[in-house]
């Protein structure tokens, strides 16, 4: 028995030694069509295999396997989106795996018309934006000259073109790209939506295949030659050097704070000068950001004066859309005010913390280092840090996991309280000017108060639709809500004058 | 039975490097893989140029030394074989002991001041301030 | 078995505690009267020098030298505490040498009457506690049982006896007892305020000499016989026993957990029970903590459901002063309201923050370990960090002055800005209560907004009596300023809606 064991001691010594020694064996060649993974599955089956599992044990689709509606969580949120696309479906993240199904059978998508810039972070996309510029660059856009370089000039123009188009025309379009296999070949990475879909009210009939689109892939965020980290989504590239461009400091952006200091004749360009550990938090912000995206213009990143809720609120406050009308994302059902959609500002809430600004990146905490055999590699299965404490977290901070779900858990308690009380705030304000409306108010009277609930909503959503519930930046996101609280109970007490008046 | 046990057993220890319990080269400990994060971390400090593993992981005392040596060396090597372990690895209260104790051995006379007063009495942890002492950048 | 046996062995050996250090070479024997720091300083002179050192280069006396008015900076807060002698007078914090005198000088003492239990944080008291105690026990009170033991009990008892009976009564008291030298002997550590005052009307002649009273001195944290930590205060040990009592968690303090997993047939006390690093807190939680202290009663902290804001205000809401009517601090000055005030909370906010989650304790940052010679001694002179960020955070932070400045920076302005949003919010609805009372409002209609007052008012209170700035604890200061803007906001609807009604 001793012997065994000992025996069972060397084996699995010798073992570990040898995966500690193994570097990339590529079985497949890459090329810049790849957007179907598995064909990179083959060559590192590690990171594939994770990156399935952001599906969960299998892939759940149907309608009854959509994640929870926010709406019925918070029925407030109804009241802050009337009149907009985010009343009528509003769900819950889940993992990378489904954000194509997800869109496709959203009904913000199916009863509403929206635009092909949807897809600029939904789907790998790439293929296609390349193919368009280049056709509307005059350029050769066949198989071969798909395959051969990124070209991001190319990228972005095709982007542009397709960022006003209507949604489902794109999608139709993007199904028609290669995407490295022969079609109808390969293993399906993920499971599509029933042809016709799972109720034939919400989807056109059959017209989509997830074996055809995918949902962001290797090629996304990797360089299928060097396997290096890069940017793919021009909507980041346009943001990040306008961000570059403004004053507001980011130390925790060194190779911004470089270029700044140098004669700026070209703009900031992150596949030259960002350094791999910044990398590993923008492959993210190319997707987890606030932006704007519909068909009156092309898709934006409102970076130009920072990053602060404030900074962008006054970006899109100055924004103005072709043609020079006033910018808003809608007019507010019950008070026709004009308004701001914030949407999962991960990326900026973040940049406003303490981990940011000690240089802790999204894929530190999100894709943890793991050890595997004896290499370390990057957890692809994307997801909350809460499932993973240990690796997450531990590798920084030495303390038990209890204690560390203690901490989050205190600080997203505070943040969500403060959110409800936010939300009520909001609804207060909302019933004082409609009862001042009632109360014989006159639309000017009633539109000074615009301004007010339009700082008060930009706020409450901000916090709400950004998704790590305060933990990303505890101080700041407590300030924003109490900021919300301000303006949605000013604006009630302007409501109230006007009904004291009238 | 018992020769192909001593022998083996030998071998492993040799192939293993498993004389990194009776040698003072930290490199030996670093030929477990797992102890790979803690040997970089290590080198990165301000006190690899005077400590090495043992002058913190072994008690100073003479016979406790052997006891931690006999103690960590079987468990690590049980661990290190079934896998089964934490990680990142934690270090047990009792090994953190034996660290406050080594600290306290080096430095005694320039922390006289923190010693307990009376015979028994706690004292703080030299790690609660000094976090990254042995290993750098964790 | 063996492994049992290794285990064994080992827990037993390194179960041996750490040995004593050698005892210190005294020049000069202490005892229990030792209120006088200088003889101290023959034993510890650095200790003392960084004591004295707590005055500043040199110590400012005289009515010109008194620190900066609060009242001058934040014009908001003569509203805020209106009919209240916080409204008169009320300045920066300064060392602790100032600590005496300052109280001495004050026109809140000066032009209102206050009482002895005033003493028990601004000087060196407890031969005084310990002289009344014993008396009024019917025990012997010379010099020798003085000097003989601390004895808590009686120091708890004088404590009571002095606590309810006028300032200057009791600070003369002070001045009369020993203080471990020989009256008029010995080197005078900190001025004393000019006979007469520097000001005829504002205080009493010539009682006062900084000579023969002490502020907090090296006997109210050190046993002068081991040295050791060690609590003085009763205001704290009833504080910190009813705070054991209650069902809030505070894994900071182990030896609360332990002591609840007990019988609990002894209330929790710290001089035995808490560990060396607890005492460095407690100590300084003896006096930087949220009290009552006036004629009506003893002197209090109000712990017994947690040191959350929200559970101290639900103590005082739920207290009564003896003769059972309600508890207040006073009557707000504008709306008769009945208001609490709250004290330099350092205590209560850093106790929801992480550093004391983390086991960060107040020494640490306000004493840190500096190296002497071949030695390495805590920081006497206590003060701010920002003037010692390299001891007191680069010891943990591993990053640069700079860096550490600006993250104490953002935190701080964050809260600054958001007290300022607050006090505006405050003065509104003060406006709109002064014109609903206008408008005819009856006093029942008025009363019925009291509550959302009061808790406004405690909240905006709460942070701006506490001395970080919100450091201690970035999110929740800014959550609990965000609720005092909500309820000021919704007393302002309140009054609001009985203008229009009237
Ligand atoms: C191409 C766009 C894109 C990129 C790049 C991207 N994400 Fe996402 N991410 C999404 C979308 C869309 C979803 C929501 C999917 C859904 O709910 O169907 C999502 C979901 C998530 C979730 C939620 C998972 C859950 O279980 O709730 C996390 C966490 C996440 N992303 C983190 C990251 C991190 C970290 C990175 C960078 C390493 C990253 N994402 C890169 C678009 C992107
Ligand atoms: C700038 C990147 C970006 C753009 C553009 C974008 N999304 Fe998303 N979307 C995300 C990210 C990141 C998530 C996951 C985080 C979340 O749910 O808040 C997400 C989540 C979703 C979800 C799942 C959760 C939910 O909201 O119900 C749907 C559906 C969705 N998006 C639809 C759309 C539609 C429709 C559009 C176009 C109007 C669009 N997205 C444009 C990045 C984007
Ligand atoms: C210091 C660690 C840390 C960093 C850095 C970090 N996050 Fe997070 N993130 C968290 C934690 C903790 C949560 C909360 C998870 C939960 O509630 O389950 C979270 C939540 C999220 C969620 C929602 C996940 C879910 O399951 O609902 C998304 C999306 C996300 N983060 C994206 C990002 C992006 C993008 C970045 C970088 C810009 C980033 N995070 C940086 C720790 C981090
Ligand atoms: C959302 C972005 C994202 C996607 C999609 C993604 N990766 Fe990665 N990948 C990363 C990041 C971030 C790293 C860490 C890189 C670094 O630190 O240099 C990484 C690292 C790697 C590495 C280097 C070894 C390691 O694990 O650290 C390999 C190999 C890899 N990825 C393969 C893949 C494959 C195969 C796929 C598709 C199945 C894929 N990746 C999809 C973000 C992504
Ligand atoms: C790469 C290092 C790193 C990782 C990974 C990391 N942290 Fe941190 N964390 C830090 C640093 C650095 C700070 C700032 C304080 C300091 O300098 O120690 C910090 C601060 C904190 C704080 C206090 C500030 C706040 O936001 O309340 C908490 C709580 C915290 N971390 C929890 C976590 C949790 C939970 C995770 C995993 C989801 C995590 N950290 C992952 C390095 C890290
Ligand atoms: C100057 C003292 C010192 C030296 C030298 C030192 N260590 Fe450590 N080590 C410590 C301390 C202290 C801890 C406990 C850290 C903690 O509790 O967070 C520790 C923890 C560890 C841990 C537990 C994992 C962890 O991060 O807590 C391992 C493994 C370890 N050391 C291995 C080594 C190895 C291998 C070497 C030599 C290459 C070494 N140590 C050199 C002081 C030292
Ligand atoms: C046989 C492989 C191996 C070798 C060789 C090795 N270690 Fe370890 N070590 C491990 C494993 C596995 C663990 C985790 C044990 C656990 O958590 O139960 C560990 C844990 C530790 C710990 C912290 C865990 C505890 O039990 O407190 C320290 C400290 C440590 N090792 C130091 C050393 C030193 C010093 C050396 C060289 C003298 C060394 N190790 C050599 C495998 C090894
Ligand atoms: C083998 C003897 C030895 C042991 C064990 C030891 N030290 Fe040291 N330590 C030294 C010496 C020698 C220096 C001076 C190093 C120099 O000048 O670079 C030093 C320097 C230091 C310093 C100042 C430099 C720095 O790295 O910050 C600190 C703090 C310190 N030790 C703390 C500790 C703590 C805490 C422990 C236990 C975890 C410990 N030491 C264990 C010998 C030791
Ligand atoms: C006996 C009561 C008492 C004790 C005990 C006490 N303090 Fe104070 N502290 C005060 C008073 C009173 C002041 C204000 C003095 C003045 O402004 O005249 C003060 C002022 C301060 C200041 C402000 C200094 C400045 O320059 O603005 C700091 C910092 C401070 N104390 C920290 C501490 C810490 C840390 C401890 C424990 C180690 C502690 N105190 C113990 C009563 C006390
Ligand atoms: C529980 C302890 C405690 C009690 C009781 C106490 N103080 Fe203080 N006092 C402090 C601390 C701590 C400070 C320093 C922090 C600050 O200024 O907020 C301070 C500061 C002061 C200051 C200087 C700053 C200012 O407020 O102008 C004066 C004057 C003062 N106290 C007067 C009094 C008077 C009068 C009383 C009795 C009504 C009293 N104190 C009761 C602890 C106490
Ligand atoms: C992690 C470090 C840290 C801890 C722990 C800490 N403080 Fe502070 N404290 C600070 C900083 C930083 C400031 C802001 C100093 C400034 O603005 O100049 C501060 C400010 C103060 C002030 C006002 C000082 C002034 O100059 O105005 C007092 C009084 C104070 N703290 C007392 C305490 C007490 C009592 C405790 C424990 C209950 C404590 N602190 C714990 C870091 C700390
Ligand atoms: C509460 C925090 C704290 C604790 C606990 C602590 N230290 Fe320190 N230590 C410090 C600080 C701060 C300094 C820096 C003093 C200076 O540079 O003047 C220091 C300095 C030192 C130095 C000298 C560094 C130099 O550069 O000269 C040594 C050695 C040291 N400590 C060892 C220890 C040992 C051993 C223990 C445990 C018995 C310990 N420390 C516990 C805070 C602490
Ligand atoms: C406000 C509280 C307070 C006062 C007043 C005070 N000390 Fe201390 N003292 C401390 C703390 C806290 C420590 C650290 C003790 C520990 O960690 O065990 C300390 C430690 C000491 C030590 C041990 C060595 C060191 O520096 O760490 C000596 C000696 C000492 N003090 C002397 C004095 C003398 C002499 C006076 C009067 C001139 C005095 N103390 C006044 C709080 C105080
Ligand atoms: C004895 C160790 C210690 C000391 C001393 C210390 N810190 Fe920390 N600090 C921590 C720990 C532990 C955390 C929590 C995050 C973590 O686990 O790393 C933290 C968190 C922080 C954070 C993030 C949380 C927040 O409140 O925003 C900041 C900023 C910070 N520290 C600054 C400081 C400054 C400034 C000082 C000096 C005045 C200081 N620290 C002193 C250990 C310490
Ligand atoms: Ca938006
Ligand atoms: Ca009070």
């Amino acid at each position: 028995l001793a012997t065994a064991g000992v025996t069972w001691t060397l084996v699995t010594m010798f073992e570990r030694r040898q995966e500690a020694k193994q570097p990339y064996l590529r079985v497949v060649e890459l090329n810049e069509t790849n957007t179907d993974p598995a064909p990179w599955g083959a060559n590192w089956p590690h990171q594939f295999e994770q990156y399935r599992a952001t599906a969960g044990d299998r892939f759940h689709g149907g309608s009854s396997a959509l994640p929870d509606s926010k709406l019925d969580a918070h029925p407030w949120l109804k009241r802050l989106y009337d009149g907009y696309a985010f009343s009528i479906d509003y769900r819950k993240a889940r993992g990378h795996a489904y954000m194509l199904y997800d869109q496709v059978v959203t009904e913000r998508v199916n009863k509403k018309p929206q635009s092909g810039a949807c897809l600029h972070c939904h789907a790998s996309t790439t293929v296609l934006y390349r193919s368009v510029g280049l056709a509307d660059m005059g350029k050769p856009s066949d198989a071969a000259a798909l395959a051969r370089e990124f070209d991001m000039p190319a990228v972005r123009r095709g982007f542009e073109v397709l960022s006003t188009k209507p949604y489902h025309e794109v999608l139709e379009l993007l199904t028609q790209m290669p995407d490295g296999t022969a079609p109808g070949s390969g293993t399906q990475t993920f499971e599509s939506p029933p042809v016709g879909g799972f109720d034939p009210q919400k989807m056109p009939e059959g017209h989509f295949e997830m074996s055809e689109a995918h949902p962001v892939s290797c090629i996304d965020c990797h360089d299928p030659a060097t396997m290096g980290l890069r940017i793919t989504r021009p909507g980041f590239m346009q943001g990040i050097a306008a961000l570059a461009a403004s004053d507001d400091e980011y130390p925790q952006f060194p190779s911004i704070a470089k270029w700044r200091r140098g004669d700026r004749s070209k703009p900031y360009d992150p596949t030259e000068l960002a350094s791999r550990h910044e990398m590993r938090s923008f492959v993210c912000a190319q997707c987890h950001v606030e932006y704007y995206c519909a068909s009156k213009d092309v898709l934006v990143f409102p970076w130009a004066n920072g990053l602060k809720v404030e900074q962008i609120e006054q970006f899109w406050e100055e924004k103005k859309f072709p043609g020079d009308s006033p910018f808003f994302d809608y007019l507010h059902g019950e008070t026709g005010a004009p308004l701001f959609k914030a949407q999962h500002p991960e990326f900026e809430l973040w940049s406003q913390g303490v981990h940011s600004r000690a240089g802790v990146s999204c894929a530190d905490c999100h894709m943890p280092y793991e050890r595997v055999g004896g290499m370390k590699l990057s957890n692809h299965k994307v997801q909350s840090p809460l499932e993973n404490l240990n690796n997450a977290c531990q590798g920084c901070h030495k303390v038990s996991e209890e204690d560390l779900r203690y901490r989050v858990a205190v600080t997203q308690r505070r943040t969500e309280v403060l959110l409800e009380q936010a939300a009520a705030a909001m609804t207060d304000m909302l019933d004082a000017i409609r009862q001042a409306k009632e109360c014989g108010a006159t639309t000017d009277e009633l539109a000074a108060i615009h301004p007010l609930q339009r700082k008060a909503m930009w706020r409450l959503d901000f916090i709400s639709s950004e998704n790590s519930h305060g933990f990303h930046a505890a101080q700041e996101s407590a300030r924003i809500l109490a900021e919300s609280i301000d303006y949605s109970r000013r604006a009630q007490a302007a409501a109230l004058k006007l009904c004291a008046k009238n | 039975m018992i020769g192909a046990f001593v022998g083996l057993g030998a071998f492993t220890f040799g192939y293993g490097k498993g004389a990194a319990y009776l040698s003072n080269d930290p490199a030996a400990c670093a030929n477990c893989h797992v102890m790979q994060s803690a040997f970089d971390s290590w080198q990165h400090s301000g006190h690899h140029h005077v400590a090495t593993c043992n002058d913190c992981h072994l008690a100073p005392h003479p016979i406790g030394k052997w006891i931690v040596k006999a103690d960590n060396g079987f468990f690590h090597s049980l661990a290190f074989t079934t896998g089964n372990f934490h990680e990142p690895i934690q270090i047990k209260p009792r090994n953190r002991r034996v660290t406050q104790d080594a600290c306290v051995h080096c430095h005694r006379d320039f922390v006289h001041e923190m010693l307990p007063a009376t015979r028994g009495g706690d004292m703080l942890d030299c790690i609660h301030c000094h976090r990254d002492v042995g290993h750098a950048q964790r």
